[in-house]
């Protein structure tokens, strides 16, 4: 957003921002799908940093806000799915990068040089999808501890609902009294 | 170490570590800042979260689309509503239902109210930053007065569940319409009241005009949306720029600040109180009768597919992204938080200030944790 | 000095230990329902008739806590901190004269007597402050032993000029000094608006409570208390509280003196307003931050003092006495010097703001 | 007595109260627990439950919660000290530091980074205390059950006296928490069970 752009200028629409994607996104490998809610490029892994700069450094179509890096788990096809939103920062015109990555080798690309707020975005997706993102400056895990990483795999267990007849069942030697003013436990602790 | 901070000693100078803690009265939840301070300035921050990480997004796969807003509800608890609408936004793209025009109506009114809700929140808590408890109690009266509408409409005072796949749960009340026509002026005075209160107080113009200016690049670099983003001069209002829902059809300025400072943030909010009165105005007189949902498919399966809505939520733009592949309950749902990225942006924002201004810096982001972690 | 001399004033000085805690549960009553009554809320209302064993009930209940140390105090600089504190507060209530028979000790030098215990407590908040142990309350205590000391300074400049035109630093005779002329507060407004916003500075009372508001520091240096000994830090705020008060009748406002009520009555008559200012002030404004306020004292407040002393001398000098120049005199040279002065202490960098391009919603959408 | 606070102390004690209530005999005068030893010897004197009551009387009186809200259910107790329904009155304040608290209240969902912070807070709190938990999460995890990182239920850390079912709960939900609370003070101090805790 030049300081010297005056007065308004006509947002870039859908068209030349997927004209924009094929000249430049399309030799790094990625394949443009005009036909979605944004414009959507397909790209191998090693590519995505190279496809984020050219994102950040773009002026016609300007891009200057990552919004989220989204995880997918497709555990059928054994494959992790990173989705990149990025959006314009005076118009709202918006492109999406997809990485596709194997469940057992997760490795992709940080872009948190060129997107200060992708540093944080990445830690998530580390710990909530085991991704390995290759250069990033602060790996540490952001919202779960070491022995819980991975919670939004399919197979992650999950707590069962309380099995209410039996819990039901294990207060029923208990005689139900209303609230009782001496605490049991504390009686004969 | 970091070089050298204006206002320390020498850049080396040894720092004391302080852990402004989960527990701590003025990080709005449970956000842990561990402060690198040499004497009253603060080096370095490094914000800490997940202590409020209770797994919304989890729980929202094993969800069917009409017990999802249950769960997106608890992820930012302070603007339910305006969740709510950004989930149904993206759920309605992807099931392809089409809302009546009353449903619409009612959507826009009650998401206005609780942006109303929201800033009143936002401002008892910079006031009690700022050092009294009285902005607490003022903005809470009026928070009290939109509680009872929302308790009559929606049954609930804060976490609602209301706006449903295809419009709204059920309709509003017979006396909706006077009932908020009768609250509009006491919150036009209450806003005024709260003006009264802090805007032109001395000591408040003191601590918080020039804290922390930002130039529009610099926020859009840390990733800052909402009235934050609007303060510094970039006026991104999504509700004009990509008008969803129909917020098209309402007419009302958005308030663009000049220097981007603490102060500037605070009176966006404030302003921004002032439109949304002017646009609940006219929804009210826009309001037709008629349907209050559209019809709905019969067997809620999620089509396979994805959508994608983004929404003006008090605190900044709210991104849903919701994955349906055919079963009854979503693939993945994405919940994109502005308060995370606030959150991340502490790490720039807090160099080189006094603690007291960060508490205020931080204060300043309307940051509320359980979007945050979700 | 009598047995029976000696015995009395013994049991003045009980009379007045035993009055400074209820005079501060008092004291905490009178606060939380103002505060409630500015917030259109009702303060304690349950707890005995109108609320009136609110205070009490806390008290009891403070006194029948857990006393915990923690592990990484030190035992003594903990321990001895409160009472550190707490005394002097009580040492300034026995010079002070509500009426002239009601006083427990006539010191002719009561004046400098007064302003110089509180110095004292200092040095128990920053015991606190070191003794506990926690970062947050080290903090608290540099911070209030910085603002505690520098604030003493336009404290005593104010009363300066009052002593200099009652010729006398014993309070009994400022106050007869007054008895028949007008009163120093109108005479001096500039030395009483002073005198009130340095007490208040110094005893960390809200718009400067800096030191121990609960947003940053948590309560500063008295965090790591619990039970009695924190109960002592909270009596000794509320009687240094009523001490600034009934000074500032005394010295200003003319203690005893007025037409037909008996001399006790005007005292509380006069002591109340200012009670009731400083609570109000708890309730509408917010707090300074550390620089601003040492900005205000050491660039504001002193050598606007200064300036008071100079003048109230100088009319003192040339016999002109208490008079309405004096008045104008030190007003112009208070509002001058508060024009010049204070904009640049909250000066700020405005920057002119950047023109940003509005956009085109493109015509697609 | 100081309270140790080390860290790897088990985190979950499941059923039974807390270790540090039961083995810390503390008097009424509270100084330091030495003489409380001098009440254990008369345990049902009335003398002593006369003053127990009196005590009782005045804590139940001036309860003061720790400014502590996790997540939704903090709006509603803020929303309850504020004007509308004012905890003030019946003498509830709210202190920023756990020295100064009796009242723990838990109000929110606490996940296992949490657990670690509820627990140091609840040593840190001098006795007699007592623990609030106040919305469904704090009772028994409430809708976020079934995530592994979320703790079902506070009293898996800390003796909860009191439950405020809802989520979140109602401000007079919570006041009717606080009544029954009080309530269980003067009943505790009646039976004599206060020395014990």
């Amino acid at each position: 957003m030049a300081q010297e752009v005056a007065g308004s200028r006509p947002a870039p629409t859908k068209e030349s921002i997927a004209d924009w994607a094929r000249a430049t996104l399309e030799p790094m490998g990625g394949t443009v799908v005009v036909d979605r809610q944004f414009v959507e490029v397909e790209l191998p892994a090693e590519k995505l940093r190279a496809a984020a700069h050219a994102i950040s450094e773009s002026d016609d179509p300007e891009f200057r806000l990552l919004y989220d890096i989204s995880g997918l788990h497709w555990p059928d096809d054994g494959e992790l799915e990173a989705v990149y939103h990025f959006f314009g920062g005076w118009h709202a015109e918006g492109i999406t990068l997809r990485v596709r990555v194997p469940e057992d080798r997760p490795l992709i690309p940080t872009i948190s040089e060129d997107w200060p707020t992708a540093n944080w975005h990445e830690r998530e997706a580390m710990d909530l999808f085991l991704f390995e993102f290759e250069g990033h400056p602060y790996p540490e895990p952001l919202l779960l501890e070491k022995d819980m990483q991975g919670a939004l795999l399919k197979h992650y267990p999950q707590r069962e609902a309380p099995d209410m007849v039996e819990r039901f069942k294990q207060r029923g030697d208990v005689p139900f009294e209303i609230w009782k003013a001496v605490r049991p436990e504390i009686e004969n602790g | 170490m970091a070089e050298a901070v204006p206002g320390t000693s020498d850049s080396n100078a040894e720092f004391m570590q302080i852990n402004m803690g989960p527990q701590h009265p003025s990080t709005h939840g449970v956000c842990r800042l561990e402060l690198a301070v040499d004497g009253e300035v603060v080096l370095s921050c490094r914000p800490e979260i997940g202590y409020l990480h209770r797994g919304v997004e989890k729980i929202a796969e094993n969800l069917t689309v009409i017990q999802l807003p249950v769960i997106t509800d608890r992820a930012d608890y302070l603007s339910a509503l305006n969740t709510e609408l950004g989930v149904m936004l993206a759920a309605e793209q992807l099931y392809e239902v089409a809302v009546p025009e009353r449903a619409e109506y009612i959507r826009v009114i009650m998401a206005e109210l609780n942006r109303i809700a929201n800033h009143m929140m936002f401002y008892g808590a910079l006031g009690t930053d700022a050092g009294f408890s009285s902005p607490f109690i003022f903005g809470w009266w009026n928070r009290e007065i939109i509680h009872d509408v929302f308790e009559e409409v929606t049954g609930a005072r804060m976490l609602h569940n209301y706006i449903a796949l295809g419009g709204v749960k059920q309709d509003v009340p017979a006396n909706f319409k006077d009932s908020v026509k009768k609250i509009l002026p006491q919150l036009a005075d209450g806003l005024d009241r709260c003006h009264g209160l802090l805007t032109d107080n001395e000591i408040f113009v003191a601590r918080t005009k020039g804290l922390n200016p930002l130039t529009p690049e610099e926020a859009l670099r840390l990733g800052l949306t909402g009235p934050s983003l609007r303060a510094t001069g970039l006026a991104r209002d999504l509700r004009r720029l990509a008008p969803y829902s129909i917020y098209d059809r309402f007419e009302f300025e958005v308030p663009v600040g000049t220097v981007g400072d603490v102060h500037d943030r605070y009176m966006m909010r404030l302003l921004e109180m002032r439109e949304s009165l002017r646009i609940i105005e006219q929804a009210l007189e826009g309001m037709p009768d008629g349907e209050y949902r559209g019809e709905i498919p019969r067997r809620l399966r999620y089509p396979v597919g994805e959508a994608y809505s983004r929404t003006e939520s008090p605190r900044g733009e709210l991104g849903i992204y919701i994955v349906g592949d055919g079963q009854n309950t979503a693939h993945r749902v994405k919940i994109r938080a502005p308060a995370f990225v606030h959150v991340s942006a502490m790490e720039e924002l807090l160099k080189g200030t006094y603690i007291a201004d960060a508490v205020l810096i931080f204060a300043s982001l309307d940051i509320v944790l359980g979007e945050a972690d979700r | 000095m009598s047995l029976t001399d000696v015995l009395i004033t013994v049991l003045k000085v009980l009379v007045i230990v035993l009055a400074a805690p209820l005079l501060a549960l008092v004291l905490v009553y009178v606060e939380r329902k103002t505060l409630g009554r500015i917030q259109r809320r009702m303060g304690p209302w349950h707890v005995g008739p109108m609320g009136l064993l609110q205070t009490l009930a806390d008290a009891v209940k403070l006194l029948t806590k857990e006393v915990l140390t923690p592990e990484r105090a030190e035992p003594w600089a903990y321990w001895i901190a409160p009472i550190v504190v707490f005394v002097p507060g009580v040492f300034v209530l026995v010079v002070i004269p509500f009426t002239p028979e009601l006083v427990v000790s006539r010191l002719d030098l009561s004046l400098l007597y007064v302003f110089a215990l509180p110095a004292v407590s200092v040095v128990g908040f920053i015991m606190a402050g070191w003794g506990a142990g926690s970062k947050y309350a080290l903090l608290g205590g540099i911070r209030l032993v910085a603002q505690a000391v520098s604030y003493e300074i336009p404290l005593l400049f104010s009363v300066l000029g009052v002593a200099i035109l009652a010729g006398s630093l014993s309070l009994i005779d400022i106050v007869n000094a007054q008895g028949d002329t007008v009163w120093y507060g109108v005479v001096q407004p500039v030395a009483f608006v002073i005198f009130i916003m340095a007490g208040l500075a110094e005893h960390s009372r809200t718009p400067f409570d800096m030191a121990v508001g609960e947003s940053e520091v948590m309560g500063g240096p008295t965090i790591e208390y619990s039970g009695i000994r924190w109960a002592m830090f909270m009596l000794a705020e509320y009687v240094n509280i009523f001490i600034l008060a009934s000074l500032g009748t005394i010295i200003f406002l003319g203690g005893w003196h007025g037409p037909v009520l008996p001399g006790w009555v005007w005292y509380l008559l006069k002591t109340t307003p200012i009670l009731l200012f400083i609570f109000w002030l708890r309730g509408t404004l917010p707090r300074l931050r550390v620089d601003q306020l040492m900005g205000f004292c050491w660039k504001v407040l002193i050598p606007l003092s200064l300036l008071n002393v100079v003048v109230a001398a100088t009319f003192k000098v040339y016999g002109w006495g208490p008079t309405i120049p004096m008045v104008i005199a030190s007003v112009l040279a208070a509002y001058w010097f508060y024009r010049r002065e204070w904009r640049q202490v909250v000066a700020v960098p405005a920057r002119d703001p950047i023109p940003v391009p509005t956009p085109v919603p493109a015509a697609a959408e | 007595m100081a309270l140790r606070v080390d860290p790897d102390q088990p985190l979950f004690m499941p059923g039974e109260a807390d270790p540090l209530i039961k083995d810390a005999p503390i008097g009424p005068f509270g100084a330091g627990g030495e003489v409380g030893g001098v009440f254990q010897s008369l345990p049902a004197n009335i003398l002593t439950l006369k003053v127990d009551q009196l005590f009782a009387l005045s804590r139940k009186n001036s309860l003061w919660p720790m400014t502590f809200g996790i997540a939704c259910c903090a709006i509603e107790m803020i929303g309850t000290y504020m004007a509308n329904y004012d905890l003030d009155r019946m003498g509830i304040l709210p202190f920023p530091s756990p020295r100064q608290a009796d009242v723990i209240l838990v109000a929110g969902t606490v996940n296992r980074k949490m657990a670690r912070v509820v627990k140091l807070l609840w040593e840190q709190m001098p006795m007699p205390k007592w623990a609030i938990a106040m919305g469904s999460c704090a009772e028994c995890g409430g809708p976020f059950y079934s995530y592994k990182n979320v703790i079902e239920g506070v009293d898996k850390i800390i003796p909860v006296d009191v439950y405020v079912p809802g989520c979140p709960p109602r401000p007079e939900a919570l006041i009717d928490g606080f009544v029954r609370l009080q309530a269980k003070i003067m009943a505790d101090a009646k039976a004599g069970v206060w020395r014990k805790k």
